[in-house]
Formats: C-alpha cells, sequence, structure tokens
C-alpha cells in the first residue's frame, strides 16, 4: 500500500517542503526564479517529446505555442482582475483571484491547443521535413499577429499580471507561483504519462514506427495526430501562462526562433521518446545555464560545446527511449513507468 | 582458389550473428549459400563487401582471403576498383531516382577513364534487352523483375569478375525467377565466379555447382549440388518436406 | 437487400479501375468472395495484385468501380474505418511495430474498438479501466493460442523472421475480420518454414472461420491452400479457376509460370 | 579523510570571512546588461564605460561616503538580451551578490520585467537606455537616465519643420523594437496634428534583423516626401540610408538617440553626411567633462562611445552620487537601499555628460536633448538644443 | 507600373542571397537528409573571411578594388568550404558512423551553428564590421526603374551559380553519385564510390557558395555582425523546403519565391503585414503541395 503511494507521497513531500522553505525564505528568491523557470522548461520539453520523440515528427516553432499561452492567460487575468490601461477597471472581485487562477493558466492552455489545429491539419497530409516548416512558419505567424496588435501592446509586451499574484498573496499568504509551477508541472507530466501508456496513446508510437500500418490497423491516425498535437501544444500553452505571470510581462520576441531551439534541444538532449529523459534534461540544461552565467559570452561557445561532445558519445541522448525505470529496475517497484 | 573465408567471427555490436565460417569459391565457380532467415548469409556477403559500419558488422577473428591476399583492411570502394568484386545487395537496392542508365553510369564511377565502356553497355543490354527499352526511365518505375536485372547489370558495369548476389529471386514472379537464373547461367558460362545467397535452395543449387548450409552462423553442411539435394537431412530441413 | 445473409459475400468487387497517372494498375477488376472461402490472387511482379489490397483496404481510393465489404460500400472510408468493417491484412515486407512490445502490438490493433478517447484515458476513469482490462487479457490470449506469450515483452525486431510473420498475421487477427488479406505472407521464408506457414494458415482458417485472401508467389503455397484462384497482368484478370485449371492455363504458364529449367 | 574535510571546511569559512572583510570596504554595484543576443554592443558599450568610471573612483582611493573611503565593486551579468534571464540575473544580483544597487538592463524588454523585481525587491535600479514609461512608471524604486520618447519625439517633429521647412514626412520602422515602434507612432501623431492628416505619406516597417528595405523604400521614395524621420538603430540606419541612395533618394533623413554612435559613420560612410538626428549629446565640439569623457574613452577602446556609453556613465554616476547622498553606508543591505532610495530623490540636480538632469516623481529625468548633424568627418556636430517646456 | 518594376528588381536582388543560400541547404539534405542548420552561420563566416581578405587585400597590399575583388571571391570561396568541410569532418561524421538518428545530427548542426556565431562575439567583439567598397557603385536609372551594376552582379551570379550546380548534379557522374547517396546512401559503396568524399564534396559545394553569397552580401548590405546569418539562414531553409528541399530547381525557385513574396507583400499590403502574410503564402503552398513545388513525394510502397 505504501509502495503504491510511495511517487505521490514523496511528490507532496518535496512539493510542501519547497513551498514551506520558500515561504520561510530559506531558499532565494533567486533560487526560487530559476526552479520556476526550471519547471516551466520541464513542461515545454515534455511536451514537445510528445510530439518530437513519441510521434517521430520534428515539430520546431513550439515557442509559437507557448506565446499564445501566455498572451491569453494573461490577458484574461488581467481584464477580469486587475486594473489595466487598456481593459480598465477588473470586472471581478480581485479575492476571487486565487480560485480562478489555475482556471486562467488552463485556458490559457486550451487556446494554445486550439492554435496547434495550425499544424495539426497540415500534418495530416505533410510529414517530416515539410512539417518542420509549417510549425517555422506559424512561430512566425503566431508572433506577427500578436506584434500587429497594438491595443495588448504589440512589441512593447503586456503587464500587469503582477496585481494578481499580490491578489492570490492577500488572499492566503503562501508564495503563489512556485505552488502553481510546481502543479502544474506534475499535473503536465503525468497528464502525458497517462495518455502515452494507455492503449489509445500508444496509437502515437504506432504513428512513429509505422504510419501506414497504423491507418490499417485501425489507428485513427489523423484524429491521434489532431489530439497529439493539441495536447503538445496545449501544454506549450499552459507553460507559457505560467512564464507569463512568473515574469509579470509578456513580450512576442521572447517566443521566437531561439526560444523554439532551446527547447528541441532540451528534448534531443534528454532522449526522443523518453519521459524521464525529458525531464532530467531540462533540469540539467537550466542549470547547466545559470552555474556558466559568469562565464558571459564564452557561455555560449561552452554549452553547445558540451551538447556536441555528449551527442559524440551518447548520440541517443541521455536517455535514448528508456525510462528511468528501465535503468533502475528496482525503482518498477514503486511505480510503474510504462 | 579464388575466395576464400577462414574462420570468420564477427560481430554486430554484442550480438555475434557468425561463429567461425570456413568456406571457399575457386574461379568460374557458382557457390551457393542456403540457410535459415538470420542464419548469417547476408551478413558474410557485407563482410566480403567490407561495407563500414553500422550496415556490416566488426571482423573479430578469422580472415577474408581474395586471391592469396587478405582484404580485411580494404576499403569498400577499393574491393569494388581493385579485386573487381561486386554485390548485387538483397532488395535490389538500386536508386529509383536516378535513369536506368545513370545507374549503369554511376556503377562505371571507379573505373578508369579509358576503359572502353560502350562495348559494356552493349553487354549488359544485350543480356537484358528489357533495360534497353527502358533506359530513360527512372528507375522506380520499373517493375520488380526490371528492377533485378538492373541491379545485377549495375554490378556488372563496376567491371567485375566476382559476383555477389543476394537473394536475387526474392519477390520475383516464378518467370522471371526462371528468366534471371537461366541469365546467371549464362553469365557464369562466360567466366563470371558467382557466390550466390538465396532462400529458395531448390532452385539455387539447381543452378549452383557447390554449397554451403548455414544455421545460426555455423555451416552444417557442404558438399556438391547434387550431394546436398540427396542429403535427407539437409532436405528436411531446409528444403522442405 | 433481399440476399440472405449466409449466402451475402464477404468481399465483393465490381468493376474496379484504379489509375496512377496515366497508369491503369487495376482494370475492371471484379471478384465474389464468399464466406470461408481461401482464395489466391497470383500474377507477375507490376500486375497489380498489391494495387488491390490496398484499394480493398482502403489505402487507396478507387478511381472507378465499387469495393463492399459484407455488403456495405467502403467508397470514401479510410483505410482504419474499411478495418473496423472487418478487413485486415499483413504486408509484403512486414510491417510490426519494432520498437512496441510483442503484447503492444497487438493491443494498438484494438483501436477501432477501444470505446473511449483521450479523456478517458486522462482521467482513468471506469470505463477505461473495465476497456483496458479486456483489452490485456484478449491479447494475452491470443498470443497463448499462437505460442507467442513467451515474447509478449519482447520487441518485434529481435524475434526471428518466422515468427515475426506470424506476429503479423496474430495481430491482423486479433481485429477479428471477416476477411483476412495476405500479401505474399511466404516472401523471405525458407522451405521449411514455408510448410509451417501452410500449416498455420490452414489452421487459422478453421479456426477462426475467418475468408481468407492470399498475394503469393510460392506456387506450392497458393497449389496447396487456395480453392480458387485468380490471376492477372497489367492489371486484367487473365484467368480463374481452381489450382489445376490455373497450372494448366497456357496463358498464366506464358506470363507467370514460365518453365521451370535453367 | 576526515583531515581533509577540516581542512576544507577551515578554508571555506575562511574565505566566507574574507570576503565579508572585504565586504566590509567595497560597495557593490551589479550591471545586468545584454552582452549576447541580439544587441551584444549595447552591453559592450555599457560594460565598458562601468570599467572606465570605475577604474576612475578606484584608481583614486575609492568613493568617498560619509567620510569612509569605498572600492567600488562591479559585477556583470549577462542577460542575454532575454526578459526570463534578465529576471533571474535582477535576483541572483540582489540575492547572491547582494548588490546595493542595479545598473540596466537597456533594453526595454528585459528592463520592464526587471524593474519589477527590483522595485519588489527594494533595491534602486536604474536603466540608462530603456524609453518606454512602463520601465519606471508606479515603480519608486527603478529610474532610468534616457529622456522618454514623448519627449523626443515632439524634437525631432519640431526641428524638422522649422529646418527643413517640410510638409510632409515618411516614416520607417522596426517592428519588432518597442523603442522604434513607439517613437514611431508619436511621430506620426505630433506631425499629423500640426500638419494635418493625412501628411506622413508612408508609414512602413521592418523586423529587427533585416538587411533588406528596398521595399519599403519604393514605396516611401514614390509617396515623395520631404523627408524620412527613421526612429531605428545605427547598423539599420546605414544599411537604411544607403540602400534609399540606391534608389534614388535624395531627400533628407532625420533621426533618433539610437543612431548616436561611432560605428554609424565606419557603417554608413559618406551617405550618411550632412543628416539631423536627435540625441543626448553631441560628440563633437563637446566640453569639459563631455568632452574628456570622449577622449578617453576612445583612447581606452578605440571608438568613439555611443549614447549607451555615455548614459551608463550617467547613471552610474547618478547612483554613486545616491549612494555619497546617504551620508555613510551601515553595512545592512536592507537599510543601504532605502538610503539610496532617498538619495536618489534627494538628487535634485545632476550634471552629466549627457546634460544636467534631475528625476520627477516617475524617476526619469527631466533633461535637455540635443540636435546634431554628422559632419564630413564624421562627428556629430551640436545644431540646436532643445528643453522640455 | 515603375513602382512594380523596381519591386522585381528589388525581389531577384533579394531572391539572389535566399536562393544561394538555400542551393547549399538543398545540396546537403539532398545527399545526407540533415538540415545543416549551421549552414546560416557558414555563410556568416563566409561574410567575415570576405571582410578580412577583402581589408588585408585593400589596406594592407594596396591592390586596386577590381583585383582585390577577383582575389577575394576564390579565397572566400575556399575558406568557407573548408569551414563548412571541418563541420563535417569532426562534428557530422562521427555520428554518422555511429548510426545516429538524424535529428541528432540537425541538433549537432544547431549547436555548431552557435558556436560559430559566439565565437565570433567573443573573438572579435561587437562591433559590427564595415565592408569596404570594392568597386565603385553605379546607380541607373531607366524609366523611373533605379538599379545598380551590383544588383545586376548580385542576380546574374545567382543564375549562374544555379545553371552551374544544375549541371553538376544531372549531368556529371559526382552529381549522380550525390543523388544516388540521398536515395539510398547503402548501397553507393558497392558500386566503387568512395562514400565520404561525395559527402565532402557536397559540402565544399554547399559552403563554397555560401561563402560567395556571403562575399555579395557584404558588398550589397555593407555591415557584419555574428548574427546575420542565423535569420537569412532559417529563412534560406523555409525557402528550400517551400521549393521542395533536396531538388536544385526548387531551392533556387523557393529562394526566388520567398524574396519575391516579402517584396511584394510590403510593396501592396501594408508592411506590418509582411511575416504575417509572407508566412501564411508560404503554409497555403505547403498545404496545397505538401512537399513543396518540386519535391517528389517518397512513395510509400506496401
Amino acid at each position: 500500500m505504501l509502495r503504491r503511494y510511495s511517487v505521490h507521497l514523496s511528490l507532496a513531500t518535496v512539493g510542501g517542503l519547497i513551498v514551506y522553505l520558500a515561504h520561510q525564505e530559506y531558499i532565494s528568491l533567486y533560487i526560487m526564479s530559476v526552479l520556476m523557470f526550471m519547471g516551466v522548461n520541464i513542461i515545454m520539453s515534455t511536451s514537445l517529446n510528445l510530439v518530437n520523440g513519441y510521434m517521430g515528427e520534428f515539430s520546431c516553432g513550439h515557442g509559437g505555442f507557448m506565446c499564445v499561452g501566455a498572451y491569453v492567460s494573461s490577458l484574461l487575468g488581467v481584464w477580469l482582475f486587475a486594473g489595466d490601461k487598456v481593459f480598465g477597471a477588473p470586472l471581478l472581485n480581485p479575492k476571487y483571484t486565487l480560485y480562478a487562477f489555475p482556471l486562467l493558466i488552463l485556458v490559457g492552455g486550451i487556446a494554445a491547443a486550439l492554435a496547434g489545429l495550425l499544424v495539426a491539419i497540415p500534418s495530416y497530409k505533410t510529414r517530416g521535413d515539410y512539417l518542420a516548416i509549417i510549425t517555422l512558419a506559424s512561430n512566425y505567424i503566431i508572433i506577427s499577429v500578436i506584434e500587429n496588435i497594438g491595443a495588448i501592446g504589440g512589441s512593447r509586451g503586456f503587464m500587469g499580471m503582477k496585481q494578481l499574484i499580490n491578489a492570490m498573496g492577500k488572499s492566503v499568504d503562501l508564495p503563489w507561483m512556485p505552488i502553481w509551477v510546481f502543479l502544474f508541472t506534475v499535473f503536465c507530466i503525468w497528464l502525458m504519462r497517462r495518455y502515452i501508456s494507455s492503449t489509445f496513446g500508444k496509437g502515437v508510437i504506432a504513428i512513429c514506427q509505422d504510419e501506414v500500418a497504423a491507418e490499417i490497423m485501425s489507428v485513427n491516425t489523423n484524429k491521434i495526430k489532431t489530439i497529439t498535437f493539441m495536447v503538445s501544444s496545449g501544454m506549450a500553452g499552459i507553460a507559457g501562462g505560467l512564464f507569463a505571470y512568473i515574469l509579470g510581462y509578456v513580450n512576442p520576441g521572447s517566443f521566437n526562433i531561439l526560444k523554439s531551439t532551446e527547447v528541441l534541444v532540451m528534448v534531443y538532449l534528454g532522449g526522443m521518446g523518453s519521459l524521464s529523459g525529458s525531464v532530467l534534461s531540462a533540469i540539467l540544461f537550466t542549470i547547466l545555464l545559470e552555474l556558466l552565467r559568469p562565464l558571459q559570452i564564452v557561455k555560449w561557445i561552452v554549452i553547445p560545446l558540451l551538447l556536441i561532445i555528449l551527442m559524440q558519445f551518447r548520440p541517443e541522448g541521455i536517455m535514448g527511449n528508456r525510462e528511468l525505470g528501465d535503468i533502475f529496475p528496482k525503482l518498477k517497484k514503486f511505480y510503474r513507468f510504462k | 582458389m579464388l575466395l576464400s573465408i577462414e574462420n570468420l567471427c564477427v560481430k554486430y555490436g554484442n550480438i555475434q550473428p557468425l561463429h567461425g565460417i570456413t568456406f571457399h569459391v575457386n574461379e568460374g565457380e557458382i557457390v551457393t549459400l542456403i540457410g535459415a532467415n538470420g542464419a548469417g548469409k547476408t551478413t558474410i556477403l557485407y563482410s566480403i563487401a567490407r561495407l563500414p559500419p553500422p550496415e556490416a558488422p566488426r571482423v573479430i577473428s578469422g580472415d577474408i582471403v581474395f586471391q592469396g591476399q587478405s582484404i580485411l583492411q580494404t576499403t569498400p570502394s577499393d574491393v569494388v576498383k581493385n579485386l573487381h568484386l561486386a554485390l548485387s545487395p538483397e532488395g535490389r537496392r538500386i536508386f529509383g531516382n536516378l535513369t536506368v542508365w545513370e545507374n549503369l553510369k554511376l556503377a562505371t564511377y571507379a573505373r578508369a577513364k579509358e576503359a572502353d565502356l560502350g562495348k559494356e553497355y552493349d553487354y549488359v543490354f544485350t543480356l537484358f534487352p528489357r533495360l534497353k527499352e527502358r533506359r530513360n526511365q527512372r528507375s522506380e518505375s520499373l517493375s520488380g523483375g526490371e528492377q533485378q536485372m538492373l541491379a545485377v547489370g549495375r554490378a556488372l558495369m563496376t567491371g567485375c569478375k566476382t559476383l555477389l548476389l543476394d537473394e536475387p529471386s526474392m519477390g520475383l514472379a516464378p518467370v522471371l525467377k526462371y528468366e534471371l537464373f537461366r541469365k546467371l547461367k549464362q553469365l557464369n558460362e562466360e567466366g563470371m565466379t558467382i557466390l550466390l545467397v538465396e532462400q529458395n535452395a531448390n532452385l539455387a543449387l539447381h543452378l549452383a555447382h557447390r554449397g554451403y548450409v548455414l544455421d545460426t552462423g555455423t555451416i552444417v553442411a557442404a558438399g556438391t549440388s547434387a550431394e546436398l539435394l540427396g542429403n535427407p537431412e539437409v532436405k528436411k530441413a531446409y528444403l522442405g518436406g | 437487400m433481399s440476399i440472405p445473409t449466409e449466402k451475402r459475400p464477404v468481399l465483393e468487387i465490381r468493376n474496379l479501375t484504379q489509375n496512377f497517372g496515366g497508369l491503369r494498375a487495376v482494370s475492371d477488376f471484379n471478384i465474389q468472395l464468399m464466406p470461408g472461402e481461401l482464395s489466391g490472387l497470383i500474377g507477375p511482379n507490376g500486375a497489380g495484385k498489391t494495387t488491390v489490397f490496398n484499394l480493398v483496404s482502403g489505402f487507396y481510393q478507387p478511381s472507378e468501380g465499387a469495393i463492399l465489404i459484407d455488403g456495405v460500400p467502403t467508397g470514401g472510408l479510410k483505410p482504419h474505418k474499411v478495418t473496423a468493417l472487418g478487413v485486415a491484412r499483413t504486408f509484403q515486407n512486414i510491417r510490426l511495430w519494432n520498437e512496441m512490445t510483442v503484447l503492444d502490438n497487438i493491443r494498438v490493433a484494438q483501436h477501432y474498438r477501444l470505446g473511449y478517447g483521450f479523456f478517458h484515458s486522462a482521467v482513468r476513469s471506469k470505463r477505461y479501466m473495465r476497456r483496458e482490462a479486456e483489452i490485456a487479457r484478449e491479447a494475452a490470449e491470443l498470443l497463448d493460442i499462437f505460442h507467442l506469450t513467451q515474447y509478449a515483452d519482447e520487441f518485434p525486431k529481435n524475434l526471428p523472421y518466422g515468427t515475426q510473420r506470424k506476429l503479423e498475421i496474430a495481430r491482423a487477427l486479433s481485429i477479428h475480420p471477416k476477411l483476412l488479406l495476405l500479401d505474399e505472407p511466404a516472401a523471405g521464408l525458407n522451405s521449411s518454414d514455408i510448410q509451417e506457414l501452410i500449416r498455420l494458415i490452414r489452421w487459422i482458417h478453421e479456426m477462426f472461420a475467418v475468408t481468407i485472401w492470399m498475394i503469393e508467389h510460392q506456387m506450392d503455397v497458393i497449389m496447396q491452400l487456395c480453392t480458387r484462384i485468380k490471376v492477372i497482368d497489367f492489371g486484367e484478370t487473365i484467368a480463374e479457376g481452381n489450382p489445376e485449371e490455373i497450372c494448366n492455363h497456357p496463358a498464366v504458364i506464358t506470363a507467370y509460370l514460365g518453365d521451370d529449367t535453367i | 579523510m576526515k583531515r581533509l574535510l577540516t581542512t576544507l571546511s577551515i578554508s571555506c569559512i575562511a574565505m566566507i570571512m574574507a570576503v565579508q572583510v572585504i565586504a566590509a570596504d567595497t560597495i557593490k554595484i551589479g550591471f545586468n546588461l545584454e552582452m549576447t543576443g541580439d544587441i551584444p554592443k549595447v552591453g559592450e558599450s555599457s560594460k565598458f564605460a562601468a570599467e572606465m568610471l570605475k577604474a576612475d573612483i578606484n584608481g583614486a582611493g575609492g568613493l568617498e561616503v560619509g567620510g569612509k573611503k569605498y572600492k567600488l565593486e562591479f559585477i556583470y551579468e549577462d542577460n542575454e538580451a532575454k526578459a526570463e534571464s534578465a529576471v533571474t540575473t535582477t535576483l541572483k544580483l540582489i540575492e547572491k551578490d547582494e548588490v546595493l544597487a542595479m545598473i540596466g538592463p537597456n533594453s526595454t524588454k528585459q528592463a520592464i520585467p526587471a524593474g519589477q523585481v527590483a522595485n519588489d525587491n527594494e533595491v534602486v535600479m536604474i536603466s540608462p537606455w530603456s524609453t518606454n514609461p512602463d520601465t519606471t512608471f508606479n515603480r519608486p524604486w527603478v529610474f532610468r537616465a534616457a529622456f522618454l520618447d514623448p519627449f523626443q519625439g515632439p524634437m525631432a517633429v519640431n526641428f524638422a519643420i522649422k529646418t527643413f521647412k517640410a510638409k510632409t514626412s515618411a516614416v520607417l520602422y522596426d517592428l519588432s523594437n518597442d523603442y522604434s515602434k513607439g517613437l514611431a507612432e508619436i511621430f506620426k501623431k505630433l506631425f499629423e496634428s500640426k500638419m494635418g492628416a493625412g501628411s506622413v505619406l508612408a508609414f512602413e516597417s521592418h523586423g529587427t534583423k533585416d538587411q533588406d528595405f528596398s521595399a519599403q523604400l519604393t514605396k516611401i521614395i514614390a509617396a515623395k516626401p520631404d523627408f524620412i524621420f527613421l526612429p531605428d538603430n545605427y547598423n539599420q540606419v546605414a544599411l537604411i540610408v544607403k540602400q534609399a541612395r540606391q534608389l534614388g533618394f535624395k531627400g533628407e533623413f532625420m533621426g533618433s538617440d539610437a543612431w548616436g554612435s561611432s560605428e554609424l559613420m565606419t557603417l554608413c560612410g559618406k551617405d550618411c553626411v550632412g543628416l539631423h538626428f536627435s540625441t543626448h549629446y553631441a560628440a563633437a565640439g563637446a566640453t569639459g567633462a563631455t568632452k574628456e569623457f570622449i577622449e578617453r574613452y576612445k583612447a581606452k577602446y578605440s571608438y568613439t562611445p555611443d549614447d549607451v556609453a555615455a548614459l551608463t556613465w550617467d547613471a552610474t554616476g547618478v547612483v554613486l552620487k545616491a549612494i555619497q547622498n546617504t551620508g555613510g553606508l551601515t553595512g545592512k543591505l536592507k537599510k543601504d537601499r532605502k538610503a539610496i532610495r532617498e538619495g536618489m530623490a534627494a538628487i535634485t540636480s545632476f550634471s552629466g555628460i549627457t546634460g544636467n538632469m534631475k528625476f520627477n516623481e516617475q524617476g526619469d529625468p527631466i533633461k535637455c536633448g540635443v540636435v546634431v548633424q554628422i559632419t564630413k568627418n564624421g562627428e556629430f556636430a551640436f545644431n540646436e538644443s532643445i528643453c522640455p517646456e | 507600373m515603375e513602382n512594380l518594376v523596381q519591386n522585381i528588381i528589388n525581389a531577384l536582388q533579394w531572391g539572389s542571397f535566399y536562393a544561394l543560400i538555400a542551393l547549399g541547404y538543398t545540396l546537403v539534405y539532398g545527399v545526407l537528409t540533415l538540415i545543416n542548420f549551421a549552414h546560416g552561420d557558414v555563410f556568416m563566416v563566409g561574410a567575415y573571411i570576405a571582410f578580412f581578405s577583402a581589408t588585408f587585400l585593400l589596406t594592407t597590399l594596396g591592390l586596386p578594388g577590381w583585383i582585390a575583388l577577383a582575389l577575394c571571391i576564390p579565397v572566400t570561396m575556399i575558406l568557407t568550404a573548408m569551414v563548412g568541410v571541418t563541420l563535417e569532418r569532426i562534428a557530422y561524421r562521427p555520428l554518422r558512423n555511429k548510426g545516429a538518428h538524424r535529428l541528432y545530427v540537425v541538433i549537432t548542426a544547431l549547436m555548431c551553428g552557435l558556436i560559430l556565431e559566439h565565437a565570433n562575439l567573443a573573438i572579435f567583439g561587437a562591433s559590427r564590421k564595415a565592408f569596404p567598397q570594392l568597386i565603385a557603385e553605379h546607380v541607373y536609372t531607366i524609366g523611373g526603374v533605379t538599379f545598380t551594376n551590383l544588383k545586376i552582379a548580385v542576380i546574374a551570379t545567382a543564375f549562374l551559380a544555379f545553371l552551374f550546380l544544375h549541371w553538376m548534379v544531372t549531368r556529371t557522374r559526382v552529381g549522380m553519385a550525390m543523388r544516388a547517396i540521398s536515395y539510398d546512401k547503402f548501397a553507393v559503396p558497392l558500386l566503387g564510390i568512395p562514400l565520404d568524399r561525395i559527402i565532402v564534396v557536397t559540402f565544399i559545394l554547399g559552403s563554397g557558395f555560401a561563402g560567395l553569397a556571403g562575399l555579395l552580401f557584404a558588398m550589397s548590405y555593407p555591415v557584419l555582425e555574428p548574427y546575420m546569418g542565423a535569420l537569412i539562414g532559417w529563412k534560406a531553409f523555409i525557402a528550400a523546403v517551400v521549393g521542395g528541399i533536396g531538388d536544385i530547381r526548387g531551392a533556387f525557385l523557393g529562394g526566388f519565391l520567398l524574396g519575391a513574396v516579402e517584396i511584394m507583400v510590403v510593396a501592396f499590403f501594408p508592411s506590418t503585414f509582411r511575416d504575417l502574410i509572407a508566412f501564411t503564402v508560404l503554409l497555403l503552398i505547403l498545404t496545397w503541395k505538401p512537399t513543396g513545388l518540386f519535391g517528389i513525394a517518397k512513395t510509400t510502397k506496401i
């Protein structure tokens, strides 16, 4: 019994501990912010892994969906709960922010999932590098759309999300942002794991390995592709929403190709089709970026160099397509990984 | 002895598909290797053609001797260029995006420029007249039998004197299969040494002079074709019924 | 329709024609397969045999003509819908999902009757749990029948070729088809494997009471198994009949069989 | 093993103590700069100017605060021109490096989120270059050294109408650059209010890393404006002016402070001679401290300082003055930071190399701007000075 | 009307650069199915090599401009080709020989690009370089349409490069070998063709033309910075794919198409919508022809 819930328990402990330490200010805000961005990166890399690793497509415009999520959840949040130059007085009493916040983030996710259709529908006919271009173009298009809407700031960006965070803090005095990031990260991984381990979700892997066989063997490939693209971009949207509230400011320039390639690197560093690999590489990558900060410019020579060298030794990424449970079989006792 | 394989052991990563294979091919012979799928027949051919990994395995012991010299250090392109040994791989592997003519022309890449190639094209075209009809077609559009002929023709255009054939009859309708085997016999009569790997053991043994039977990386029987065809053990295990 | 069920053909193809660009791959093809039949389709390479199979399984949409599965026309249906009607097939060159366990290979083929979607898989609803348990049980049973249980957690790529063929047939049968299409099941098998395959197909035919239609180059297999054979060349039917008739049909001999002296 | 551990821990403690000992006598100021990413040049200029200032003061024995001399320690952090990176960098500077105040980030994209963090953590931040009102708006702890777009826009309009006798104009700006976009919009509004609707004949945009502007310019030239307003970074200005000349445009250009780099002339050459732009200071013909700064900078880094360098110099100067205004540091971080905030507010007038400034209640400087003309020698010669009404 | 002609000239010039860079993408992709994401940065390195050799020839040796240019072209092409080959040799080939998934090679290429950019930034500093004027520029105006000698030269060079590469790929045995590798790498050594040497030739050609593009680009847009290759590289990649990646004609046409779309959108719509409209058009083209204009769908044989 204890074993069955061991993972839940340990997650709760870790989460509780982080919140407690943050609340007591044992963890500095700096470490906290790095941890929060780490959470965002974990969501980004696992969600992209769903498309690039599990489904075997090559999507390289993930930043665009993050952008949609970030804008939708912050616009909605500010419109409903905060006074703003654009929207005027808040529609609802800010004290309800705490309850509405997860919904705001989820709405951002849903909006990004709908934007994911932009890529999903062409993917019925196109594959591989042609699809890569479609994702890339959609990234450009999304950014261009936002830059053209002057009302929400265009390239000046949009802000005011801080008021919501403050409102939450007023309701219950806890460091809310770390809590939400932690919860949503766990939620996204949990959702993905369930999806991928169901017979329904295994259709994704079947598409990756042989799309023709999958279709002939009764897998509705178009439906699965649509759902997978939507789940993946939806999670990117959730990550985007969190990102926007952590920063308190969004700007279309933050979600350009560079962001997308950063996520790509994390996915392939971790290993295609490995959930634990993606989580691990997002953690490592974030830490590495932070640790090497004193090197300034040289950092951006050292990091790619490290990655190139790593690829020479492990040309399948850190984990290949295995999970933690395959490497440490003892872990399987506590949790079923597949 | 033209080609002799001496106690060859090879590995793909941690898997060892061949456990000490020894056999030889004399000049002007047709020798066939038969055996179940996964017995290691293709692996032997890849080793002889010296393909680089990941396609081909790593030789861990034993030797491959061609015309009295070990060829373990030879690069695949030199195998073709200097030893005049060509492999027509399993599944034809012709270049579908090139025309028939370009496929043949490409095969002359390693040859000296001054060689009189016109005659050789003619030779291939008389051997396989259907290729001549379709010389300017994209080879993807050829039928399976024509593709197989192109694969053999392409191997011939490298100027080879020894031909390694991997499953040439695979996926061919009977009529084409017999036609192809008749052409192989004709080639052999004109002096070509052939090492043939075949699934269809009956047919292969009817064509070949000698044969070796492989099972999971070792040779389990050897002899002339007549001997093998008459061997009840071989018949039971590999020839069906 | 007024035809009684037991008399209704499992597969009926009427005036099927398929053009690729200017090329006519199949022309005016007709066939009726009655329940329980074991029929063969042969012809030289490039004759359009696999194209017919692709049309039946919905992979191509026919240029002209109609295909009916158990009386239901398949025009406009996507392959997975056609499969759900009860058509399963295997492929010339085995198409298993190589990096998914043998058990999962069978499980994924149950997509047509999963009965749940993304939402259920996420919340692990009661329905999800019930369906997954049923699928797992049935898959295990099927592997047991095919003596593949020992390989359940292996990847197909690591199995012997003959076993892969068997697994592919098992996967096709796991969708409880009315019609099983076998595309060159003996390709790549050696003579002794072929004998086993013939026994296997015969056994499946009886055990699962399925209608089988197969393409095969190995005349042994066709002659031993099929009660009716159709021969096509350049997309056109050149002969039809029982094995004996086919063997002696002059057009078939010129186009397909040839004489077997080397 | 045990001994090794003991040695290690002792040396660790010793190091921490040593750091604290040093810390007692130093003033730490953080620099949050764009050293990689889109605009590495901006970060580099800032860093160079700061280095020069530090060398000056430390060379003179340090900064005197309340009768005690402190050595300056500047900590440069790269924010990669990314918003999220600017936030972590700010937090790192505030918490890990325990800086007393922070200079930068320069670009608005980074300055707005970083300003939020600095304000929440009650640390004085001054952005040398950011011109977006949101950077300092309602943030008592955030200041800036540059003037705002709403001030610079009218400068360009008035100057052009007066000097060029212009009745029509065209604008080409960078859509993804909020500075450029903001200025362009202010200009358009103002010019049309003065010269009538439709007097801005073309209002065209381009992307940040674009190199070809021929289509926009063709459109602009076809509209035949009296001059083109170009609120763009100098590297793009060079390309735009050259291409406009190649397309046969012979009219005037009017620029903004982002033109103000010595590199403009190396990149643009003779095509830019005679053009005007509004900026913080005129390098050519500068006198006093400004002249000295320019000459020393030039000697040290072998190019004329651009506006970012000058503004960083002033921004840092303002912070140092605020520190002096505290009248003595306590060594207690929170208290000192608060004192510095008060010291900033106490600045009534600061005479920097970019002119005299004082801060309004939003933390924005009230200072004069100049319009300069580019001379044949590639110097930026003073043409007119305009002060806020 | 004049405006239209003027914009066509603008589009041709701008498209020429996309085309020249896309040619390099497509060559490497055609042979190895490797998206060489470092290609844009190789182009940047080409521009810098051109800058240093031009400055050296002009100022240190004091040669006249046209001689310097004549020398600059081969020097730039050769040195840039060497950069490309070095990347292939030390980063891509070991991975290929290990049989790594091709996307890992793509990521390695991305990393190589980052290294090139930032090494440049670290070594030469953030200052932008002004490319010296090698030949005097003449502005011609005919019937309200303005163009320069340089523009004509750029367009002509792009066409010549295309013709050369097209000839090379379709007519020579090396070209045939390149196409053969793209179809089936496995069978190539069996015909006595040294695989690695053909791949090196491909990289020489691709990077050499990127170097040429870099030189011409530096002459036309004489402001050099370390990140100059990134955006144009991505866009050229898009152009190559829209044309049908792996096909020389596709890359060439795709390059001009992208150039034309970008210029024409600005010319006839508000320029703020440029990216929006341009990329939507490309998206529609790919939806209409899922494998690009010249791409041939790899027939899935069942």
